[in-house]
């Protein structure tokens, strides 16, 4: 095996405790702490005792906890995550499957968009002038404090109730109902473009920007913050005074030093997915996308606990999955790392 | 005379006040010649030396004096002339810890290269990199090493190659800011026969800021001694160290331990260096001087300077 | 003078910023019952104007929203559930947190390990969302809140301070303090914890503004107080329904609060992270 | 002579985790044999200097005698307890942390940043059950007072950051000496410090030993070592390949490698010894070379010492080393021609 596989195979493999551990609490949180779910998902209503069994037994809720925990965790693997408790008869999975390439689409343009922001806003408040400067320094301190539904809302307003542009951009949904698109993968981009689905195209990306703009801006400080105190530190570093000292450009200068800063950046970036996907649960609220966020809180209201689980180990899964991606990265980045 | 600084005063901004780290300092270098500046911390030979291709961290201002290298008064060019004439074209610099300086994620035939392309001194990348390949060489390091990575280098390589880098561009005056403090003595020695070879290939200046005397004494042709942000005193290395005239100057040696000379016991000297924030009035050294009267205290030194070209500031100069 | 000496250091003003901010609404919350012009679930609107939300007017600066409930009276007194929660939630962290973290540290071996894999894999973890997942089993309540805020937060105050003692322990400090015969728990609390302390409020000021956006999310979910009890992230949440319609008081001056509240912390931690001079926390 | 502190065939190995995957699996992949095979003893009163350059182990060696390495094998008796099998918390019940003293490098490094000078003097005293309470105070202000640290009342409230570099070091002095310990193990107590002042700290150690106190000194200054100490230990990677009285190792060395040490070391003197050429630099003591390390390095290596590492030889006096070709009496005077 070559190397660099070794070091993913090993890599993955120690995601599987972090992975276990979340499932572990989330099951305790879940199953455990909430006593009889079926009786608090019922609450008042006059249920015959012999249908609650019923129900329990459908559930696999009558077995011990420690076999719960262990069946489910297998059916977890089958990417079986049970049925729902609240729609009878409809497996968790198929939620997921259809919610989760929303919440994918936008996480992926707004991890874009925050990567774009937090880089420029980054290097504006170490190398920008005057009021520029001042900006950037504090969008990168106090960015990260907007309120997303409120920052999503505010750019409703201002883009769609009353537009500051001459049309307006829209605010729910994935696509508007009178454009047709052939679903495939159920990622729209994707389905439109092999498709050859132009003006479907220009309608999914229009509703992609005031949701991925939302999730940019605020969790795109979080970078500007980074890169702000990494640049500096790499600035007053030996190495760039070795570029100054041999009469480098500046802006040479800056793109070598940039480099420098992005090592230990991209580190962060699958914790920063993380915080991206919890962000996207608040966004798809706001802006009615049809995601797991959208599905995590219609089921909430329902106290559809299986749906809850699953929902959150899904992410946990997603999210051990990311962090293994970053890792490889930042190998194949650095010259200096041997896997 | 390849350097020439005349009356050259710096000034820091701090938190906690103003500060002049050089404070009227002159001194000038010939072709071919090496001059070491020694001096403990805080006497501004870091400041003086970093301030020749202007250098300084921006808290740092050139408040009077010049620094003319080849005929060029640097302190009033703008940053692009001195990107562009000054910095590794006239004056290359070795950093504390040479090896620090390279890019740790670039080829150092690519960071040499890079230099000599934005200076013109190379048309095609080929060119370059076959000039960083001669660079290395004469620093003693095999040119296939230029598409080696920093950390593919031993510690000594590195430090050959950030020199090499330093020198690539042919500048006329080299300034070595401690070069090998943190190294050990078998690997200084090697160091400073490195320099010593390169002064006679290239007809190089030197400027060595260190705080070691006798490391001064046995490679240099000049030494200039700084206290405090002053001069205390300047001339050929061989008779700087037989017979001071400055009393710090003495004092520095007794506090040295010599392997080859009289086993005894060093004196140091009593007291500590002043917080130049608020430096003593007078002679800067008066109040660890064993000589000071109260005309130290009183009035800053006179110049004493003798027909050799050494010079010492201070009242009650020492006699041989 | 000693003002002038705080705003002179770097992170100064920061600080003194972030601190108004903070005691503006502590303040705020517990003199409620002084400063609102209304109740909370006050009618404060002629019957004929109840039904649609009015738009700000001297009598009501923030406006009203359609149940005739008074923005500013409702901002005011849903402070004093923001700062309960959060309060409780960072002392229950700090206490389970700043402990563990020192521990742990100090002592490496297999537990530190086991604790450090937990720790990690929950702060890996999306805030907001297992907030939601605990606080949907725990049910609406101040007193739920502040303890699913607690399971989101103790890993980060363990990390911070376990990776400050890791550095301490890296230094020669703790190689002169051991070779100078201290026992371990007067190295802990003597030396340790002073060098982390400041760390800690670095960490409180940082994971604080974090909190009450965290907060705030679970009570746009309605997973703190049950509407028509007043708490920031609720209004917004029923706010949003009329921005549409026009009525951009309902949504504007709640998210302020949230926002502005939280930049208070932020200013704070990294305020106190400039004036320390350890600007890179994370 | 009854010997303070004896060490025999030391051994400290460091696992080395070349990469990513070894680490992550706990298998190193090499180990740095940092100290190897290391005897040496130190009588009462004596002072001892271990002189060798980075790389040597001579850092390492410091470490294991106070108790913060366990050595891989071989024995440190200290006063006829074998301290390098006791745990930490034995140490501090035999008494031993008081007995055997630190002196760091850096005083800035090793002492608390946020406690008063004098009260780390004091928890010293108190810790070690040598004065309590207000004794430990006077005992505490007493010693600032003989390290020249006055006014000592004033002296002992400041914080580490309110004194220069020399009174810092002072103050780390101050502590080891308050506790009266049999050794002190001094980490290049100098090297930070100004050359002006360096003196006024040797000249508080030179003291202690003449009221009885044993030093051993780890530094790379040779200079200082022939000044202040009795004898001299010269480390080349790992081992200590030549031993003796402080004159004769420094100004008639047997060995190569302590010949060019003393012949590379500034000197203002008229008459001195060429320069002894050496090639290449110190290895890494990942790859220590076969037969006698210093072969790759030494303008007087056979085919022999390539092939055999050199034995012990021990000359009258005590004198000792590790060279197939040492060099005569006053050898180090007529250096090899290069090449």
């Amino acid at each position: 095996m070559g190397s660099l596989a070794r070091y993913i195979a090993l890599r993955a493999a120690l995601i599987v405790p972090s992975v276990l551990i979340l499932y572990t609490i989330v099951f305790v949180v879940l199953r455990v702490i909430p006593g009889d779910p079926v009786l608090a998902v019922l609450g008042t209503k006059s249920v015959p005792p012999e249908e609650l069994e019923r129900i329990r037994e459908r559930l696999g809720l009558d077995k011990p906890l420690y076999q719960q925990y262990i069946e489910y965790l297998m059916g977890v693997l089958r990417l079986d995550f049970g049925e729902s408790m609240v729609y009878t008869g409809r497996p968790v999975w198929n939620d997921i499957a259809d919610r989760f390439p929303a919440t994918l689409e936008l996480a992926v343009f707004g991890f874009l968009a925050s990567v774009v922001l937090g880089l420029a806003s980054g290097v504006a408040a170490v190398k920008g002038r005057g009021p520029i400067r001042a900006l950037a320094n504090f969008y990168a301190v106090t960015g990260y404090t907007l309120f997303i539904p409120w920052i999503g809302l505010i750019l409703i307003y201002v883009f769609a109730v009353n537009p500051i542009l001459p049309f307006r951009l829209p605010v729910g949904g994935r696509i508007s109902p009178e454009v047709g698109l052939r679903e495939v993968t159920g990622l729209y981009i994707v389905d439109s473009i092999i498709t050859g689905n132009i003006p479907a195209l220009i309608d999914v990306l229009a509703h992609l920007v005031l949701p991925s703009v939302t999730l940019g801006i605020v969790l795109g400080s979080a970078y500007a913050r980074l890169v702000r105190s990494h640049l500096r530190e790499v600035l007053a570093s030996e190495i760039v005074a070795g570029y100054r000292a041999r009469g480098i450009p500046e802006i040479l200068l800056l793109r070598h030093a940039l480099r420098n800063t992005m090592v230990p950046i991209v580190t962060y970036m699958g914790l920063q997915f993380a915080i991206l996907l919890g962000g996207a649960v608040l966004t798809e609220t706001t802006f009615s996308w049809p995601g797991l966020g959208t599905l995590l809180l219609e089921r909430i209201e329902l106290r559809d606990y299986t749906a809850i689980q699953g929902v959150v180990i899904f992410f946990a899964f997603m999210i051990g999955l990311v962090s293994l991606v970053v890792d490889v990265i930042y190998a194949l980045l650095d010259p200096r790392i041997r896997y | 005379m390849v350097l020439k600084i005349d009356g050259l005063i710096i000034e820091y901004r701090t938190l906690r006040g103003p500060l002049k780290a050089v404070d009227g300092v002159s001194l000038a270098i010939g072709r071919g010649e090496w001059v070491s500046v020694v001096g403990e911390s805080g006497s501004g030979k870091t400041t003086l030396a970093l301030s020749i291709p202007r250098l300084l961290p921006a808290n740092a201002t050139i408040v009077g004096g010049t620094i003319e290298i080849e005929g060029v008064d640097v302190t009033r060019l703008g940053e692009d002339e001195l990107r562009r004439r000054v910095r590794g074209r006239l004056v290359g610099v070795v950093f504390q810890e040479p090896g620090a300086t390279l890019d740790p994620l670039r080829r150092v035939g690519d960071q040499i290269a890079e230099a000599l392309m934005v200076h013109g001194l190379a048309s095609t990348k080929e060119e370059a990199l076959r000039l960083a390949g001669d660079a290395l060489e004469k620093v003693g390091v095999p040119r296939e090493r230029v598409s080696s990575y920093p950390f593919q280098l031993s510690g000594g390589q590195r430090q050959r190659v950030a020199i090499a880098a330093a020198i690539a561009l042919e500048p006329k005056l080299l300034v070595a800011d401690e070069p090998t403090t943190a190294l050990d003595v078998v690997v200084q020695s090697r160091i400073m026969d490195l320099l010593d070879k390169l002064r006679d290939d290239m007809d190089l200046s030197i400027l060595l800021v260190t705080h070691d005397i006798a490391l001064a004494a046995e490679r240099s042709d000049r030494i200039a001694v700084m206290y405090a942000g002053k001069l205390a005193e300047e001339g050929p290395a061989g008779e700087i160290v037989i017979g001071p005239l400055h009393p710090y100057t003495r004092g520095l040696l007794d506090a040295t331990p010599d392997l080859w000379g009289e086993r005894r016991k060093p004196k140091p000297i009593p007291g500590s260096p002043p917080d130049l924030r608020n430096p003593p009035s007078g002679c800067r050294f008066h109040p660890r001087c064993p000589l000071a009267t109260s005309e130290c205290k009183e009035r800053e030194p006179p110049e004493v300077r003798e027909s050799s070209g050494r010079r010492a500031y201070c009242f009650h100069p020492l006699t041989r | 003078m000693a003002k002038q000496a705080i705003l002179a250091r770097p992170g100064g003003l920061m600080v003194t910023a972030g601190l108004s901010i903070i005691l503006f609404y502590v303040a705020l919350a517990v003199l409620a019952p002084i400063l609102a012009p209304y109740g909370p679930t006050e009618v404060s609107v002629p019957k004929e104007l109840a039904g649609r939300p009015q738009p700000p007017s001297p009598e009501h600066p923030f406006g009203t929203n359609e149940l005739g409930y008074d923005v500013l009276s409702r901002i005011v007194w849903g402070s004093r559930v923001v700062v309960q929660v959060v309060a409780l939630s960072a002392v229950l962290s700090m206490a389970v947190g700043v402990p563990l973290g020192l521990v742990s540290g100090y002592y490496g071996g297999p537990v530190d390990r086991v604790l450090s894999l937990v720790m990690d894999s929950v702060y890996a973890f999306p805030g907001i969302l297992l907030a939601i997942a605990v606080a949907s089993v725990l049910g609406p309540s101040v007193g739920n809140a502040a303890i699913s805020l607690m399971v989101v937060y103790v890993p980060t105050y363990f990390r911070m301070v376990r990776a400050r003692v890791l550095e301490l322990k890296a230094r020669p400090l703790m190689e002169s303090l051991w070779t100078a015969g201290l026992p371990d728990h007067w190295i802990i609390l003597k030396h340790i914890l002073p060098n982390v302390a400041p760390t800690i409020l670095v960490v409180f000021g940082l994971a604080s503004a974090d909190a009450i956006l965290t907060e705030a999310g679970l009570s746009f979910f309605g997973l703190v107080v049950v509407y028509p009890e007043a708490d920031w992230g609720l209004d917004l949440y029923y706010g949003k329904n009329w921005l549409l319609s026009g009525a951009w008081w309902l949504t504007l001056f709640p998210g302020l609060a949230i926002t502005s509240f939280a930049a208070g912390f932020a200013l704070l931690g990294e305020g106190l992270a400039r004036m320390m001079g350890e600007e890179r926390w994370s | 002579m009854h010997q303070l502190l004896t060490i025999e065939d030391l051994k400290v190995y460091y696992p080395v985790y070349g990469s990513i995957a070894s680490r992550i699996l706990g298998k190193p992949t090499a180990y740095v044999k940092a100290v190897d095979g290391v005897s040496l003893a130190i009588g009462r009163g004596e002072w001892v200097s271990v002189v060798g350059e980075s790389g040597s182990g001579k850092t390492t060696l410091a470490k294991a005698i106070v108790g913060l390495l366990k050595p891989t094998a071989g024995t440190i008796l200290f006063d006829g307890i074998d301290v390098a099998r006791l745990s930490r918390r034995d140490w501090r019940r035999r008494g031993l942390r008081r007995r055997i003293q630190l002196v760091q490098q850096d005083p800035l490094e090793s002492l608390d940043p946020m406690m008063p000078v004098g009260e780390q003097i004091r928890e010293a005293l108190e810790a070690n059950g040598v004065a309590r309470g207000g004794e430990a105070r006077r005992k505490a202000l007493e010693a600032l007072e003989d390290v020249g640290l006055t006014p000592p009342e004033e002296m002992y409230k400041r914080r580490p950051r309110q004194l220069s570099g020399g009174q810092r070091q002072r103050v780390a002095i101050a502590r080891a000496l308050a506790l009266e310990p049999d050794l002190i193990v001094a980490d290049e107590p100098v090297s930070m410090i100004d050359v002006s002042l360096r003196a006024s700290i040797l000249d508080l150690l030179d003291k202690a030993r003449r009221r009885g106190t044993s030093v051993l000194m780890i530094t790379h200054d040779i200079a200082t070592a022939w000044i202040y100490s009795d004898r001299i230990a010269v480390m080349y990677l790992g081992k200590i390949v030549e031993e003796g009285s402080s004159n004769s190792v420094a100004r008639d060395p047997r060995h190569p490698y302590t010949a060019a040490l003393v012949t590379s070391v500034p000197s203002l003197a008229s008459r001195k010894p060429p320069k002894w050429p050496v090639e290449g630099e110190v290895p890494s003591g990942l790859r220590i070379p076969g037969g006698c390390r210093f072969h790759p390095r030494c303008p007087l290596a056979t085919s022999e010492c390539k092939e055999r590492e050199p034995a012990e030889t021990v000359e009258n006096g005590g004198r000792r080393y590790r060279c197939i070709h040492p060099l005569p009496p006053g050898g180090v005077w007529k250096p090899p021609r290069r090449g």
